[in-house]
């Protein structure tokens, strides 16, 4: 199972840093930031990961990440269209917008609402993915699973991996 | 009369015929004016809705073949009543003027 | 044997009774009137027994790896070709060959024609045989041989192509074992059998008719199930069934003319006269029906071909080797059966059978093995595969040749009838 | 499904009034496309510019349907490289008795990254397997899936024949308990009950998105309108044998990725119906017509006789 019971308390302590952050002051700037968020939404399969946030805000703005969220406008072009206040929002993180259980059918139905635009909504880990990955892409970061999460060992067993590998 | 057997199959053929048509029709009659029988009928699958083309031809092709086999049951009986050359021996082939002659005589007395 | 059937006048049996007036036994009778050591040494002289036993000594082993191992061990366990040479060449090969049954049930009961009368147990007995031989192959290849008669029995699925296949194939079946069974009434001597199955002989005849164009058809349909796999020129959704049936009439007729000419050959101590003067003209009376049926095949191809529009595949590779096939394996033994009818040439009509029956066989194999999968690559079949394949039909041969030395098929029953 | 039932109910009270229209509505519903399909159908759109290859589908796979254990590990991408030795042809990785899902590297000159195609069954609206199985061991659930019943299957393998993705795979190396294997959307353990198939859950980027088949459908739309230079327009297996419940979108022409662009857009049972309605007519039409040529061929011989053949006669 990748989504555990766990997964939510370890959640509450990692959005926790962030939303002391923006409950702090409402005009975010990179000295706001925490140094370091602790992710651990795969912590079955994967150690939880250390993100060192302070040395992501000297790479990318803010925005880059949380975007239309942070104060700044965003980059994004299609976001652009709707999302011209540059305003920040109530919250940065992640979470409360991307659901963690993004095929639940509670959350399935939601999409039946016709007035709904966001159908395409990705799902918390596919939101960090995409935007982690795809800017690692980019700019060359590390790309491999095992770069940012190191296997827990239910992870060498579902990946047949380390200790459990195939005999050759 | 000369072939009193032949004559009692036939009567007793087509009295068959009309039981089965009575029969027929009071079943018929009554499926269709039952909300039980249609109970039933979507319960034993005779009326399912169908979504998929693939489930649809899995009915009807079933249907099909009950019917060709009852068909077979049928056929072979219809043609020995048919083709019964002893009863057919025993009567004269009658021709559209014979027919006509003995109704004009009929008609005459 | 022929040697035997020279030096004693009572052999081979053709009556109940021995000259001296008693009654053969039914082991006598299975023995062929010889004595067991009699019997041993004709097994022996005859090479074609050798050459059967090495086949079996290679083949029979394999095939119980077959059933131990599975068919991952003696096939290449294909999944892109589900089907291999079991069932391109021994079913979908030997039925059509086997359509001999029916044409000359047809014929002989049906149309009243009694001059085909002395081949016709010949074309039943070639006919079950072949059917027989076609299920014995399918059990080789199926995955669950055991679970046989679940189509008919537990789950059934009206729908599917080979749901027909496997109902027409079983009910015909019985309906050629009832047609071959009053030769065999003659030969143990149950004339009551014999008399109840003529009863039935007009049923079971255009049972053999219906039941015969459903499957020969329906063996065609079931390439219509990989549309978009098979090779255009040979996959046609509206014709390939009847290019099947209509390929299983000369097919048939071909693989009767071979039987009887090897029957001729081989087995002429056991024909009688009637069969032996009359074969000549029997076999042409055969060619004149193949050419019919294979000019008509050669239009349904090309309709086919113009139903879907599929002209600018023959000038591809495919297309020449489509070519090459309808050549080789219809129009020349076409062309000779035409000669040989109209010149009276008998030797003529069974060089061309001998061609037909291979193109036949060729066809299927292009269907079901060479033009399927066109776009990807061609499977070569296993060795084991092609051993297992040789044995069974080892198996075929020998079970026909058993049962032509014995039974009243190539000969009339001298005795009760 | 409520509609139907509806319109046979207003059929029965109206009596023979109604018969009619039902004959009309049912002889429409003859047609291909008439057949709604489960209308809450789900499915997946896999999209082949967010994977990245990383097999995680394939090992949730693996764990959640108790496959055996891989050759190599799940984390080892050489599979990708490598052209597995005694492949067939050298077509690269296919899904066979081992595993129900692989993934696939395109290494294309047009995209500066290698393309990864993940493959399984793409559970079809008008199942192929299920047409042209003769014992009924195919169902295609409401909830979208096509599961496999074992104990009924002859294992005579025309489903793969029939399948036009090349899908349902056969446990060749058994003798004794040998079935198909295919990916069945994990309906047992999971589908059924409302949640996501383990590949879904699997995936890091979402490549795999899964949802009822029509909103499917409207998402892939507006990806491929939002990022028009991103994607081909076409989505595969919205149309493919009829539709699919699992639909790709693809950045280059899907020939490219490994797709075949050949599979005929209607469901495979099209082209058996043909034949299909053929027998029936064989079956009632040969009986009389070859007792009456019998009849007028042998007309003369019963004259002269005027005995009874028997059987039929």
């Amino acid at each position: 199972m990748l989504i555990t019971k766990k997964r939510g308390i370890v959640w509450v302590v990692a959005m926790g840093v962030v939303l002391l952050c923006s409950a702090a002051g409402r005009a975010l700037d990179q000295s706001d930031a925490p140094e370091s968020v602790t992710i651990g939404l795969l912590e079955e399969l994967y150690e939880p990961v250390e993100f060192d946030h302070a040395g992501h805000t000297e790479m990318a703005e803010c925005s880059d990440c949380h975007h239309h969220t942070a104060g700044t406008v965003t980059q994004r072009w299609n976001c652009k269209k709707c999302h011209t206040n540059p305003l920040e929002g109530d919250t940065v993180s992640c979470a409360d917008c991307h659901s963690p259980n993004r095929f639940d059918s509670q959350y399935l139905a939601t999409l039946d609402n016709p007035e709904l635009y966001h159908v395409e909504k990705p799902g918390l880990k596919g939101a960090y993915h995409l935007n982690c990955v795809g800017c690692h892409q980019e700019q060359g970061g590390p790309t491999g699973c095992e770069d940012c999460h190191a296997m827990t060992e239910a992870g060498e067993q579902r990946f047949n991996a380390g200790r459990y590998s195939p005999a050759p | 009369m000369h072939n009193n057997n032949h004559q009692k199959g036939l009567v007793n053929l087509i009295l068959l015929i009309q039981i089965t048509i009575a029969v027929g029709l009071m079943l018929f009659g009554f499926i269709f004016q039952a909300e039980w029988a249609e109970k039933f009928m979507i319960g034993v699958g005779m009326i399912k809705p169908m979504h998929t083309q693939v489930d649809y031809y899995t009915y009807i092709k079933g249907i099909e073949y009950l019917l060709c086999f009852y068909y077979f049951l049928i056929f072979p009986v219809f043609f020995m009543f048919i083709n019964n050359k002893k009863a057919a021996a025993k009567k004269p082939v009658r021709s559209l003027q014979m027919v006509t002659a003995i109704e004009v005589d009929k008609i005459k007395q | 044997m022929k040697l035997f059937a020279s030096e004693k006048q009572e052999i081979p049996i053709s009556d109940h009774f021995k000259p001296d007036g008693s009654r053969w036994t039914l082991k006598e009778k299975l023995l062929l009137g010889l004595s067991f050591d009699d019997y041993r040494k004709q097994l022996v002289r005859n090479p074609l027994n050798w050459l059967i036993l090495i086949i079996f000594a290679i083949g029979v082993p394999i095939i119980v790896e077959r059933f131990v191992f599975g068919l991952g061990s003696v096939t290449h366990g294909s999944n892109d070709y589900p089907w291999g040479l079991f069932l391109a060449f021994g079913l979908f090969g030997m039925v059509p060959l086997s359509a001999s049954g029916f044409m000359l049930g047809t014929t002989v009961e049906l149309f009243g024609r009694k001059d085909f009368h002395p081949i016709e147990r010949l074309a039943l007995l070639n006919g079950l045989l072949g059917y027989f031989f076609a299920v014995i192959y399918l059990q080789v290849d199926l995955g669950m041989p055991w679970r046989l008669p679940y189509p008919m029995v537990v789950s059934l699925g009206p729908a599917a192509v080979l749901f027909l296949v496997a109902w027409h194939v079983a009910t015909y079946l019985s309906v050629q074992i009832a047609e071959v069974l009053p030769s065999f009434f003659e030969w143990i001597g149950w004339l009551k059998g014999k008399r109840m199955i003529r009863s039935m002989v007009l049923c079971l005849t255009i049972a053999g008719i219906i039941l015969s164009t459903l499957h020969q058809g329906a063996l065609g349909a079931l390439f219509t199930y990989p549309a978009g796999k098979l090779h255009p020129l040979w996959m046609s959704a509206n014709f390939l069934w009847i290019q099947f049936l209509c390929s299983a009439v000369f097919g048939g007729l071909s693989m009767l003319i071979i039987v009887s000419t090897l029957s001729k050959w081989f087995l002429a101590w056991r024909c009688d006269n009637q069969f032996l003067d009359s074969l000549d003209k029997l076999t042409l009376g055969l060619a004149k029906g193949a050419a019919f049926a294979m000019i008509t095949y050669l239009g349904i191809k090309f309709m086919a071909i113009a139903h879907d529009k599929e002209w600018v595949y023959l000038f591809t590779g495919w297309g020449q080797y489509y070519l090459l096939e309808l050549t080789i394996g219809v129009v020349i033994p076409m062309m000779l059966f035409a000669f040989a009818v109209r010149n009276g040439n008998a030797q003529m009509a069974r060089v061309a059978a001998f061609i037909s029956v291979f193109g036949v066989l060729w066809n299927r194999i292009n269907t079901a093995l060479i033009g399927f999968n066109w776009h990807m690559y061609q499977e070569i079949p296993h060795w084991k595969e092609v051993a297992i394949t040789i044995t069974i039909f080892t198996l075929y041969l020998a079970t026909y040749r058993f049962i032509l030395y014995r039974l009243p098929i190539l000969y009339a029953w001298k005795g009760e009838k | 499904m409520k509609n139907k039932i509806i319109n046979r109910r207003s059929f029965i009270k109206g009596g023979f009034g109604g018969t009619a229209a039902t004959v009309l509505s049912l002889k429409s519903a003859r047609a291909a496309g008439d057949f709604d399909h489960y209308p809450d159908s789900m499915g997946v759109i896999v999209d082949l510019n967010r994977c990245v290859g990383c097999r995680s589908c394939e090992a949730a796979c693996n764990k959640e349907q108790g496959l055996p254990e891989p050759e190599k590990p799940f984390n080892d991408y050489s599979v990708f490289d490598a052209h597995e030795s005694g492949g067939h042809g050298g077509a690269g990785r296919r899904t066979d008795e081992t595993r129900y899902t692989v993934v696939n590297k395109y290494e294309l000159p047009e995209i500066d990254h290698p393309l990864y195609r993940k493959s399984q069954c793409n559970h079809c609206l008008e199942p192929a397997c299920l047409t042209s199985c003769f014992v009924n061991a195919y169902t295609k659930t409401p909830e979208g899936a096509v599961i496999y019943n074992a104990d009924v299957c002859v294992g005579c393998r025309t489903c793969m024949i029939a399948c036009p993705f090349y899908i349902p795979t056969f446990k060749y190396s058994s003798a004794f308990s040998p079935r198909i294997m295919k990916c069945i959307f994990c309906y047992d353990t999971r589908l059924k009950e409302g949640r996501p198939p383990a590949c879904v859950e699997a995936c890091p980027q979402e490549a795999l998105t899964f949802g009822k088949r029509v909103d499917l459908l409207e998402i892939g739309r507006k990806r491929i309108r939002q990022n028009p230079g991103g994607y081909v327009n076409h989505i595969y297996g919205e149309n493919e044998a009829g539709g699919t419940a699992w639909m790709y979108l693809s950045p280059v022409d899907f020939g490219e990725a490994g797709f075949d662009v050949h599979v005929p857009h209607e469901p495979v049972i099209n082209f058996v119906r043909d034949f299909l309605s053929i027998v029936p007519m064989v079956l009632v039409i040969w009986p009389a017509l070859f007792a009456g040529f019998h009849l007028l061929a042998n007309r003369k011989e019963q004259n002269k006789h005027h005995h009874i053949d028997g059987g039929e006669e």
